[in-house]
């Protein structure tokens, strides 16, 4: 036999893919990151009765639909090692072109237009990024900038307000066998993010270019490309995200999302996506995201100070990040 | 080791020193700036319109100073803004606080603080090495990434500005206040003298002396300062706390241009400091990059926007400029050094 | 400790602003019966009522916890310069130069100043309004009509430049006019407290300066145009107590600290402090914003079953309260079975809409169209410093007005307008 | 003679399931040169950051000249004048060599100003005393891997050391390089010096050393004057049973048809009309000494560096090569000596890793077909014997040899017909190194083209059916293996 068929037949025994005791290869900010949910809530159902109400849950879910749809985009930026700062930007950007073309009463035109926008300005990022070896951080706060001032340039500072783009509308406020359309969106754009980095051949090459980018293109893997698709996808996303947003309250705001990136990347780190590349994961992110979202959601309901809950806030993310990084020390 | 004389006579180090310079992008930059200045605009190179120049350098370059020298470690501080009126806030409260227990009260009309000033000035000072350090044992001591770590801080720094605050402006408005804040000293704002003489010391410290240099070598090869012996942790602390510093600094003399404090100000600074030091030269790599260099690179950016603003360019096309400039400028250094190189 | 220097502030704020009490008895009696005087009378009464104590537990205490009192003693409240009296239907319409919409502004005869060259008119007299948020409507609407009266005047050059809610950059910009030796400077503070020492430079350097709408710390300040705000508070509480006596309330506030917030926030509580039928469910602030208004409206339906007011600071806010509340099919849920109901601010084109289909009870209106009044009392500074015309009053009130309902009301001696009839509204156009 | 150097008695460190040293028991006199050897995982490591203070001992005693000391750090072991010279090379490289050298000693001036000129001139006495010719100004990043490791060994003399460890210092020198540092260590050890060398070379421990201790599991398996020990000897210690001479892999073969031709390629003052051939089931070595460039041409060859000039024929067929994309869609293979910076993705799994060359194989639509990847990274493990608990194992978990493995893995799995191979046992102990020659022997076998790049002369000549010799970027000479002679080769090295 030669050993280039390989492939097609399983030899006995074979070495598991996967370890029998899978929860001990948890890391714990996985485990940590579940420990805290679980935690929330049983807290959240122990203080508030109306907690764990469909009503609720679909509440908690769709304040976190956008910027969980933003983070699954920037996870994937994360895990090849690099940044993006653009999001709101190009969120903005992408909203406001759409918005342009409201009148033409087509919404099939205007979330073509926006997603088309968030795509290029994705494409941008990646092409600087990926092909001119700019630092992602440089390339995206640059584009961030422009990105909002493209978007004040194009729409002259005015809101747009996409009445009667029913179809539009729904992406904001429609209903899917009950569920928030969102809330849909979340869930099918996780499911795809999971199987981009799981189960697709992408998904090696994403963590072979974060985790080693050299090794990554002496093994022929095109890292370029990598990298200018998950740019391309985090714009995309931003883009989608922004116009749910938008959609739900009807309303397109140039100067929205303000200081959206600092919170996709709080939740994109929480949910454990190294910014050093080659880590994270679709479900620690959204793990993350709900976390944030519960958090947000009790403290509205006790009626604590928009500033405290900043405080909380950070004092959660620290409390999931520390305990991860002794397990990382350990391992080394 | 005893014998070897300190033999570099400062004049053999000069002329290279300004070759080099001349050599600069970025000085020819500024000089285009101001020559394109002086010529549209009559105004340009009043004295009233260079002091302004000099004191919107003062506040970005004070932020950026201490973004450089975090940054030449190999990490980064996004805590700086929020920082920065955190512990003037600090100062603040604790003074009015510490009033009624002397039997003073030192907030009158208002919200306006008309207790001695300087103690505010060192609770400040001491805030913001304080929470620098905090920063800084995050991040070296329980490994937590600089980016999360000072994210958070960033975070909760905004948050304790409104708690502390209940969202009032504070009036700072003691004389050495508004010395620091207005006036001038030989012909330049004490605000922009204040910010040379911090940059002189950390051009001495981190370019002149044994252990500011290993700030270069940890940004380098962290691994190689540890396994020299080099207490990397401590510098690294050390650095954050020069952030925090900076910081503090950069609030006073902030806050002394605006003689108050309010929660909200300065949003979104620490990404202007973090482009002025790299547009300076500094790599977020670590390792390379001056104090010096900072300086350039605030000079540039305050002096190309206070150039447009003198046009009268409005907003929009600014944020366009200093995206489009950010995003050249190190795209062009990076070709050029590819060019260097091969 | 806080506390006691705001009691402090309290006694010495008679220097900086105009009491109500005084100007009230020196009112001429034509202007006994001006929207603007019965605003001002109301507002004395509730004021005076709640400084000798408010029966409503919930209400006092959150007046107390957020300093109200200190705010709204040193908020002017007072007569219009050149006793002008204002009634519905005044003004000049036009197309907004920056919002290409088209606008009635209302106040056009107030302190007027005819077409044409101003003062000198063979000099040129240049101008800049700076302010932040030239992508936020009713700032937009701002620039729009200070940009209208300068082109009726040949010899004024305006420049116009957005902040960007950067009060050091606002500060930044002034100085530059200063070296740029502007003849005057009109601005929008977005916080009082940064804003007073450019000011107090620009006055220094001989440069007339106004603000708009918001004030400064400064002392100097040559006008502030401003005023409004009290009666909009004011008129939110006394539309609910006229609509229902009892009550379940949600707040959606401005920043902590900021004027709007401060002073519309406590004239409403003022007006409701001695009717023991309301109750404070929840208090959020939403940094002026719709989505944070939505979230945090999200959040309260969850929390309690019981709400049947929703108050709102801001235009922006009732939008994205109205948006949470209807998404969440809750309409209908006040107690009772009763449509829960949403006071607004701010007279923005979408806020009406929502009040002409009846899911917003009310809206107290707030207008931007107030920047020709600044440019025109700037330019009356640049002439009296010249000595060729008196110079305008320190304080120039914009008129008080009245509140807006589906249905025409009389309220307390208001009579309130339907949204048919004002013209005045901003922003764009909202399809039905 | 008074008490040793540096005493270890009875150290022991366990890490979570595992003995990393178990009583273990060293000493070193002064003018000395105490080898230290044994396979990979057989403790040397640890051993080794026990005597640098980066591991505290679970128990045992340190002493130095008699005394005893904790190491607490680096900084410790330094002051105890005890130095470390570390295989990889831990430099910064934005700093100049002069500060790299006395990085955490520098002169100070008044203030604790730093003393450049002071600096500079130390670090040219210290270059000075090793005969080595250096500016002591240049960035250490503008260097070649040879001057860096140079400028690594002058850090750990500078502190003027008693004690001076060497952990595979020869790994990335070559054989006249690796004489040169020789020299350097007897120089030390004359000067009085205790040296402790760790190294896989055995040839070379046999040659430097006084006393050798031979590490197996963590375990002490003996310690034994070198005078009259012979290389078998000391693997079969190591390994614990008798090891197989490295030409033992090698059979003669049948070659097939050219499957790579190159012909007269050149890069501006890089290389220069370099020319060869390699059929299928042949294994032409490339040798020279440092610098020749012969990295270079085989980069090239796999499309990660351009040409100026010449041609790339593919069975045959001539081929333009811009990426290794292209070079790996011919059929090229390329193992890169530096295994965990170019060749393995250290935090991904042993599966992902030997998977990464055939993702678009393993696909389906874009997604990924589990079960065969899974199939075949568990044939490759079995084939190569890689010694992994599962799959999921990550890459940066293993030992050097199995990382190796890996690396040829990934190549094996992809299955082109050409692989470059480059330093393919580089600090891999000896039981590895023999697996690793079997199977790349076993890749010639079944009919693939390899072109074999070592830095040790004898093993290629044990695996090669050919060798070129280059120099300075030129080819220099050409030898069947029935010619192969180290003199003759030796000789084109400087041709």
């Amino acid at each position: 036999m030669t050993m280039n068929t390989l492939e097609t037949k399983m030899v006995e025994p074979a070495l598991p893919a996967r370890p029998a005791d899978a929860w001990r290869h948890l890391s714990i900010g996985a485990m940590s990151r579940a420990a805290v949910l679980v935690a929330l809530v049983i807290f959240g159902q122990a203080i508030a009765p109306s907690f764990l109400s469909l009503a609720n849950i679909h509440v908690i879910l769709l304040a976190v639909a956008a910027i969980g749809i933003m983070a699954y985009g920037m996870t994937l930026v994360v895990i090849t090692g690099e940044i993006d700062l653009s999001i709101a930007g190009a969120a903005i950007l992408s909203c406001v072109v759409g918005g342009l073309l409201i009148p033409t009463g087509s919404a099939v035109l205007v979330i073509g237009a926006t997603l088309l926008t968030g795509l290029v300005v994705g494409l941008a990022n990646g092409a600087l990024v990926a092909a001119l070896g700019i630092p992602s951080l440089i390339v995206t706060l640059g584009t961030l900038g422009i990105g909002r001032a493209l978007a004040n340039i194009v729409s002259g500072g005015q809101a747009l307000y996409p009445e009667g783009l029913n179809a539009y509308l729904w992406l904001g406020r429609g209903q899917f066998a009950g569920v928030p359309v969102p809330v849909v969106l979340l869930v099918i754009l996780g499911a795809a993010a999971v199987a981009l980095t799981r189960y697709s051949t992408f998904g090696p090459a994403l963590y072979a270019t974060g985790g080693n980018v050299r090794a990554a293109k002496l093994s022929g893997i095109n890292v370029v490309a990598v990298r200018v698709t998950v740019f391309a996808i985090s714009g995309v996303c931003a883009a989608l995200a922004g116009m749910l947003e938008s959609a739900r309250l009807s309303y397109i705001n140039p100067a929205g999302f303000e200081g959206m990136e600092l919170s996709v990347l709080a939740v994109t780190v929480l949910g454990g996506a190294a910014l050093t590349g080659g880590v994270g994961s679709i479900s620690g992110t959204l793990t993350a995201s709900l976390i944030i979202g519960i958090v947000n959601n009790l403290l509205n309901q006790l009626g604590v100070s928009i500033y405290l809950q900043q405080v909380v806030t950070a004092v959660v993310i620290l409390a999931v990040v520390l305990p991860g990084i002794r397990q990382r020390e350990i391992a080394k | 080791m005893s014998a070897i004389q300190l033999s570099s006579p400062s004049a053999s180090r000069v002329i290279p020193f300004l070759l080099d310079l001349a050599r600069d992008p970025i000085v020819w930059l500024i000089a285009l700036i101001f020559v394109v200045g002086a010529m549209t605009s009559q105004y340009y190179l009043t004295t009233l319109n260079l002091e302004n120049l000099m004191r919107n350098v003062a506040v970005i370059g004070l932020l950026s100073l201490g973004m450089t020298v975090v940054l030449l470690t190999g990490r980064i501080d996004l805590s700086v803004a929020a920082l920065m009126i955190f512990s003037i806030v600090v100062g603040v409260v604790v003074m009015t606080e510490i009033a009624p227990l002397i039997g003073s009260r030192w907030l009158v009309r208002g919200n306006t603080y008309a207790g001695p000033i300087v103690p505010v000035i060192l609770i400040a000072l001491t805030t913001g090495a304080a929470i620098g350090a905090i920063n800084g044992i995050g991040v070296a001591y329980f490994k937590v990434a600089s980016f999360i770590m000072t994210l958070v801080s960033l975070t909760a720094l905004r948050g304790f500005n409104y708690v502390l605050t209940d969202g009032h402006p504070y009036y700072l408005k003691a004389p050495l206040y508004q010395w620091i804040g207005d006036s001038k000293f030989a012909g330049i704002p004490v605000s922009f003298l204040l910010f040379l003489l911090v940059l002189l010391v950390l051009i001495g410290f981190v370019n002149g002396t044994v252990r500011g240099g290993r700030f270069y070598a940890i940004g380098g090869n962290e691994k190689a300062a540890l396994y020299a012996g080099i207490n990397t942790r401590r510098y690294v602390v050390l650095a954050y706390v020069i952030s925090g510093l900076c910081a503090a600094i950069a609030g006073i003399v902030f806050t002394a241009r605006l003689k108050s404090v309010d929660a909200p100000l300065a949003a979104g600074y620490e990404l202007t400091a973090i482009a002025i030091a790299v547009i300076g030269g500094t790599a977020l790599s670590g390792g390379i990059g001056s104090p010096w260099r900072t300086l350039l690179g605030s000079v540039a950016f305050a002096a190309g926007l206070n150039l447009l603003a003198i046009w009268g360019v409005g907003t929009w096309y600014q944020n366009l400029a200093i995206g489009i400039v950010l995003i050249a400028s190190v795209g062009l250094s990076k070709m050029s050094r590819k060019k260097s190189k091969s | 400790m806080l506390k006691l220097s705001r009691r402090h502030l309290l006694k010495t704020a008679a220097a900086l602003s105009v009491l109500a009490a005084s100007p009230l008895t020196i009112v001429p009696a034509f202007a006994e019966d001006s929207v603007h005087a019965v605003l001002n009378g109301l507002i004395k009464k509730y004021s005076d009522e709640a400084k000798t104590g408010m029966s409503n537990g919930d209400v006092s205490a959150l007046f107390e916890r957020d300093g109200f009192r200190d705010y709204l003693d040193v908020y002017p409240v007072g007569d219009l310069a050149g006793g002008f009296v204002w009634k519905p239907g005044m003004g000049a319409s036009f197309v907004g130069p920056y919002s290409k919409l088209q606008i009635k502004a209302p106040f056009t005869d107030y302190l007027p100043l005819p077409e044409g060259p101003v003062l000198d008119a063979s000099k040129k007299y240049r101008i800049g309004l700076v302010f932040h948020g030239f992508n936020h409507p009713w700032l937009i609407s701002l620039a729009d009509t200070a940009a209208w009266e300068a082109k009726r005047h040949p010899n004024i050059e305006l420049e116009v430049i957005d902040a960007e809610f950067d009060d050091n950059k606002m500060g930044q910009v002034i100085d530059t006019w200063i070296a740029k030796q502007y003849d005057g400077i009109v601005l929008w503070p977005n916080r009082e407290a940064p804003m007073g020492p450019p000011v107090d430079r620009a006055v220094a350097a001989g440069i007339p300066v106004v603000s708009l709408d918001r004030r400064t710390s400064s002392e100097q300040i040559s006008s502030e145009v401003l005023g409004n705000f009290y009666a909009n508070g004011l008129q939110q509480g006394l539309y609910l107590k006229h609509a229902a006596p009892e009550g379940n309330i949600i707040f959606n506030r401005k920043d902590l600290g900021s004027t709007a917030d401060s002073i519309r926030t406590g004239a409403f509580l003022e007006a409701i402090g001695n009717t023991p039928g309301y109750k404070v469910l929840a208090n959020y602030h939403t940094n002026s914003q719709r989505t944070q208004a939505f979230k945090s409206t999200a959040d309260a339906l969850q929390a309690f079953k019981d709400i049947s007011v929703s108050f709102n600071t801001g235009g922006e806010e009732a939008m994205g309260a109205l948006d949470a509340i209807r998404e969440a099919n809750r309409l209908n849920s006040a107690p009772g079975g009763k449509k829960i109901m949403i006071l607004a601010n701010d007279d923005a084109r979408e806020v009406l809409k929502e009040i002409k289909a009846g899911n917003i009870e009310m809206v107290s209106p707030y207008t931007p169209l107030i920047g020709d009044i600044g440019i025109r009392a700037v330019v009356m500074h640049i002439g009296a410093k010249a000595g060729l015309n008196e110079a305008p009053p320190k304080l120039i009130m914009t008129p008080n007005l009245p509140m807006i309902t589906k249905e025409k009301m009389n309220i307390e001696g208001i009579e309130t307008l339907t949204p048919d009839e004002w013209p005045y509204a901003y922003g764009p156009e909202v399809s039905g | 003679m008074g008490a040793p150097l540096l005493e270890l008695k009875s150290i022991r460190k366990t890490f979570p399931g595992v003995v990393a040293l178990a009583d273990v028991t060293f000493d070193l006199k002064a003018g000395e040169v105490h080898a230290l050897v044994g396979e990979n995982g057989a403790g040397k490591s640890t051993l080794l950051s026990v005597m640098n203070g980066l591991t505290a001992p679970d128990s045992g005693e340190i002493r130095i000249q008699g005394q005893p000391v904790v190491l607490s750090g680096p900084t410790v072991a330094l002051a105890n004048r005890l130095a470390l010279v570390h295989q990889e090379l831990v430099l910064c490289p934005n700093l100049s060599v002069a500060e790299n050298i006395f990085l955490g000693r520098e002169p100070k001036a008044r203030l604790g100003r730093g003393n450049r000129v002071a600096l500079n001139r130390m670090a040219e006495d210290l270059l000075g005393e090793i005969h080595v010719n250096l500016d002591p100004a240049r960035k250490v990043g503008e260097l070649s891997l040879n001057e860096q490791q140079i400028v690594e060994i002058c850090r750990a003399l500078a502190s003027r050391p008693r004690v001076l460890v060497f952990d595979e210092p020869t790994a990335s020198l070559n054989d006249d390089q690796v004489g040169h540092l020789l020299g350097i260590i007897r120089k030390l050890k004359a000067n009085g010096l205790g040296v402790i060398y760790v190294s896989h070379r055995l040839g070379e421990v046999l040659d430097i050393s006084d006393r050798v201790t031979v590490l197996r599991d963590g375990h002490v398996v003996g310690t034994r004057e070198i005078a009259g020990l012979h290389e078998a000897a000391l693997v079969s210690l190591m390994v614990g049973r008798e090891h197989k001479p490295g030409e033992a892999a090698y059979k003669e073969r049948q070659y097939g048809a050219v499957a790579l031709e190159v012909k007269a390629i050149s890069k501006a003052s890089v290389f220069d009309d370099v020319s060869l051939e390699v059929r299928a089931g042949e294994i032409v070595g490339i040798a020279g000494l440092l610098g020749c460039q012969r990295e270079a041409v085989a980069r090239s060859i796999f499309g990660a560096a351009s040409i100026d000039r010449g041609e790339i024929r593919i069975r045959g067929k001539a081929v333009a090569l811009r990426s290794p994309r292209e070079a790996i869609r011919a059929g090229i293979g390329f193992m890169p000596a530096d295994r965990k910076g170019e060749g393995l993705v250290l935090p991904m799994s042993v599966g992902d890793n030997l998977g990464m060359a055939i993702l678009r194989r393993l696909g389906r639509f874009g997604l990924l077909k589990r079960r065969q990847k899974n199939a075949t990274a568990n044939e490759l493990v079995r084939k190569l014997a890689i010694k992994v608990s599962g799959l999921f194992q990550l890459a940066s978990q293993l030992s050097g040899g199995n990382q190796q493995k890996i690396v040829i893995g990934k190549w094996i799995a992809r299955g082109g017909d050409i692989v470059i191979a480059e330093d393919p046992t580089r600090g891999v102990d000896v039981g590895a190194k023999f697996e690793i020659w079997c199977t790349i022997q076993g890749l010639a076998d079944e009919g693939k083209a390899v072109l074999l790049l070592t830095t040790e002369l004898q093993e290629m000549m044990d695996a090669c059916d050919r060798i070129l010799v280059m120099s300075r970027g030129r080819v220099t000479g050409h030898f069947d293996r029935k010619d192969f002679s180290a003199e003759a080769i030796a000789h084109c090295f400087v041709a």
